[in-house]
């Protein structure tokens, strides 16, 4: 099988955040089902913080992991502190990927910064 | 644990009687067949008794078999051989869209050395329509590639009906029917082809091991070239256990073909049926009854195909997918794209392949762990929750 | 009755622990290696092992090597995808007159499609010129191919010397080491060369397994196109068994050279006296040092090879011969021509190569035989009863 | 090993009238070496009959058996029923030959007809 560190497999196998916060205050969708991978990220934020980060995933073993290793790094994190988690961040936590999943690893922090500037748009917005 | 293969396609052991007829040529009758003494007596013998058990399961002349390593060596050696032989007449080959890559690789080739290429479209089943094919003919075309039945979704071409447009007009027909030899009755006499790609591991034969028929008359130049082998058509020592172990795996295809056509398909339909009955949302891809016995191919709507590949894989269950994710080249089965599937669906799709190994035992556990992991995979995907709330993106499929 | 292969350079069997090593991959590891699930992991595991360790007999990358079937394939991929990847750059291809027919026959073709192809000759030991190179190499010259050992007479070409005489002159250089690998040792650092070509059943590998060697940064364009199996470059499943043994094969090649090469060649060597003094009227053919340890190539003056081989072979004993009468195209060797043999002594060749179950107690049987043999054809041979009578024929030779 | 017949093994390994008559009354060779195959035959007339035939042959095992099979279909025939002998009759003789050694069972009827033409040109200018 596709070669997946124990960490990748272990999130893969028990994924956690897994779901949708009804109502959100953030929400971050990137990726289509014709490149193969989907996330949604819905965050809920108290005080600057990340109070709750759940994501659904449509994707592979790879996509589904970095779904759940980002929703653990971020949560609880300030909204400045979870912006600053960066690709490198992802793929580091997740000890190894195969390349040609590496773009896996740039998904999950993408939909969560979609999720806190979305959070960010409405604030200003409101 | 259970360890249930469903991907047979990708690769099956060598039958028990297979590799037994092979083990007196790896050290005893060792010798080489081309040899002028004694050594090379048994081999020789070996590989035209194998030669004429491969042809039998064809329906040809043992001559009309030039023996090679692959299926995609046969498959170069008709394209490129055929083009090559035939190019004063004419530059335009025809092909369909869902040919294996072995096909549609030579011909990118081909293209870029200056011939033309027609890829014919097929419909939702997969089936080329031999009228389009009629339409496609010019006096320009010297060759048509179209194969027999389609590893991926298992849908069979109406060969005899497309050989015989290609015959009216003069071109040469080659089919590659790697998919198929021996699990479909084929008699190249009846199918009127003209080239014939089979091989031996599809068969439960050796890997390393695959022929071309070559109708007699027609000329191919050779791929590989150097020692007068296989009669100057394609040169080096002959791989005499991996011939000898295609031999036998043909004979033993010929020999039990029904019973195996039955067995498989009996499997099969089972599987298929309490799929559906298990599942919802499940798409079946390929054409309902003109298919492989041992294929079944489906979409599992909503998820995608290497994350449902992995969780069977954990509980001992292999199968396959065109997702873009479990392909090595990151793109999509262009079968898939061919039938119309929806990108989604074909994300979600699913091969299984049944081979020597299954039993109709194995369907009730494999039913069972399709549907937790399809049901895990389900309730974290976005588009599944997107469709329980607004009910929309399942109809959204063309068939 | 004795059975004393000396032919082992047509065929030699599988080493016992080659076969076993083989075994597992058969019926067990049976897993395609590029599938998705675990199944694949063993298989992929495996090729990854062998190619590291025919990799280590040349000194070379592992991903420096494309796994091929046969010796000939990899020369045919060598020549025909070298010549296209760089035909831009220019369309003339520098080889030797005594290069195997996987060489010269595709060669043949690329001249039909327009390039041109020098033809080195070789002196009587069948060595080529590195200074005849330097002068046949043009500005148009893509590719230079000179096999480091021939099967035949035995010679060892200096092919650091020629190899770096094309790099000069920026050429890529392709060697054919088929004869070579496993018996002399090797490195392609060394040696300089940018394609190499080496077979499996050569070293006591399986049939049905070969490799080129391409260095990191030469382009070839591959000759069976399909699946990206070797990174694109050769399609088709892997033959994992015959990948493994070959494996297998050329760790037991590279661990045991030196005493593999002593052991042969003392064999050799001592065949060679001892059927020197036992018979008048022999000829030794390739070079007196320069040569395959297991390699023995001589003339039987005033008689027929293929009489001589017949009267050996019902004694038990197996060589074989460069005469007309015993190759299938019954045309004398071109290796024997190009060193300048009479056609006469040509006509009276003997192969003897040595391997894996030879031992020095075969000597005197097989000279016995021999000279036995020789006497009663030479006694109803018409040049030996000429020579008798009027003392000529038997100087009229080049050396 | 190259397919041949138990007739033409037979006479491969035992093969009659070889040798060379001293004082033969026609002599006859055909072939050569670069071809691969030669033979000398030479005979002996009496009563204008064969009254020996001997050849001497290098070339291969086909060539061998030819040699001997044509030197025993000769002998003691009359010089015109022997210069009937066609390639037909030896190849019949000979039960059978692999397709490309049939060139060979030409060059045994050819050497000894030559014989006989050498010993009537003889005769006549004699
Ligand atoms: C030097 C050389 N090259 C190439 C070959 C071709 O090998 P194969 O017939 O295994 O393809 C041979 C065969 O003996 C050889 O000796
Ligand atoms: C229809 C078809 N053709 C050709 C091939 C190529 O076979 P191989 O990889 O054995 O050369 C395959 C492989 O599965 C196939 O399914």
């Amino acid at each position: 099988m596709t070669k997946y560190s124990d960490k990748v497999m272990e999130h893969f196998s028990n994924p956690r955040n897994v779901g949708e916060i009804p109502d959100a205050d953030g929400v971050g969708e990137v990726g289509n089902p014709v490149c193969g991978d989907m996330m949604k990220f819905t965050i809920k934020v108290k005080d600057n913080r990340l109070e709750d980060v759940k994501f659904l995933t449509f994707g592979c073993g790879a996509a589904i992991a970095v779904s759940s290793i980002v929703s653990e790094m971020a949560k609880e994190k300030t909204l400045e502190e979870a912006l600053k988690i960066s690709n490198k961040d992802v793929a580091e936590e997740l000890e190894s990927l195969p390349k040609n999943k590496m773009h896996c690893s740039n998904l999950g922090a993408d939909a969560l910064h979609k999720a806190i500037e979305d959070y960010l748009q409405k604030e200003k917005s409101a | 644990m259970k360890s249930i293969n469903l991907d047979y396609g990708a690769a099956a052991p060598v039958d028990r009687a297979v590799l037994e007829a092979m083990m007196p040529y790896f050290r005893e009758h060792y010798g080489n067949p081309s040899s002028g003494h004694d050594l090379g007596d048994k081999p020789a013998e070996a590989v035209a008794q194998a030669r004429e058990k491969v042809a039998a399961l064809l329906g040809a002349n043992p001559e009309e078999l030039i023996f090679t390593a692959s299926a995609s060596e046969a498959n170069n050696m008709a394209l490129k051989g055929g083009a090559a032989a035939y190019k004063k007449k004419g530059r335009h080959i025809i092909t369909s869209a869902i040919e294996h890559f072995s096909v549609l690789n030579p011909l990118r080739t081909l293209e870029k050395e200056g011939f033309s290429v027609t890829y014919l479209p097929v419909d939702h089943f997969g089936r080329v329509d031999p009228a389009q094919l009629e339409e496609a003919l010019t006096p320009e075309t010297v060759l048509v590639s179209i194969m027999l039945a389609n590893p991926e979704i298992g849908t069979i071409q109406p060969i005899k009906e497309l050989a015989e447009r290609a015959k009216e007009s003069g071109a040469i027909f080659h089919t590659d029917a790697t998919a198929a030899a021996g699990f479909v009755p084929l008699d190249v006499g009846e199918l009127g082809v003209d080239l014939l790609t089979l091989a031996g591991d599809q068969l439960y034969g050796p890997k390393g091991s695959g022929a071309l028929f070559t109708r007699r008359g027609v000329r191919i130049l050779p791929l590989i070239e150097g020692g007068i082998q296989e009669k100057g058509r394609r040169a080096g020592i002959e791989n005499v256990p991996a011939i000898v172990g295609f031999g036998e795996a043909a004979r033993l295809a010929h020999e039990n073909m029904a019973e195996r056509m039955n067995r498989l398909a009996g499997i099969r339909d089972s599987l298929k049926e309490q799929l559906f009955t298990a599942i919802d949302h499940l798409h079946l891809n390929g054409h309902p009854g003109q298919r492989l016995p041992h294929n079944l191919h489906l979409s599992v709507k909503f998820v995608e195909g290497e994350a449902l590949l992995m969780h069977l894989n954990n509980a001992g269950i292999y199968v396959s997918s065109g997702s873009t994710c479990t392909s090595q080249a990151l793109k999509a089965s262009h079968v898939l794209e061919a039938i119309g599937l929806s990108p989604e669906l074909a994300q979600g799709s699913l091969l299984f392949t049944l081979g020597p190994e299954n039993t109709p035992e194995d369907v009730p556990y494999v039913v069972q762990r399709l549907k937790d992991t399809t049901e895990k995979l389900r309730k974290m995907s976005p588009l599944y929750q997107k469709y329980l709330k607004e009910g929309v993106g399942s109809n959204d499929q063309i068939q």
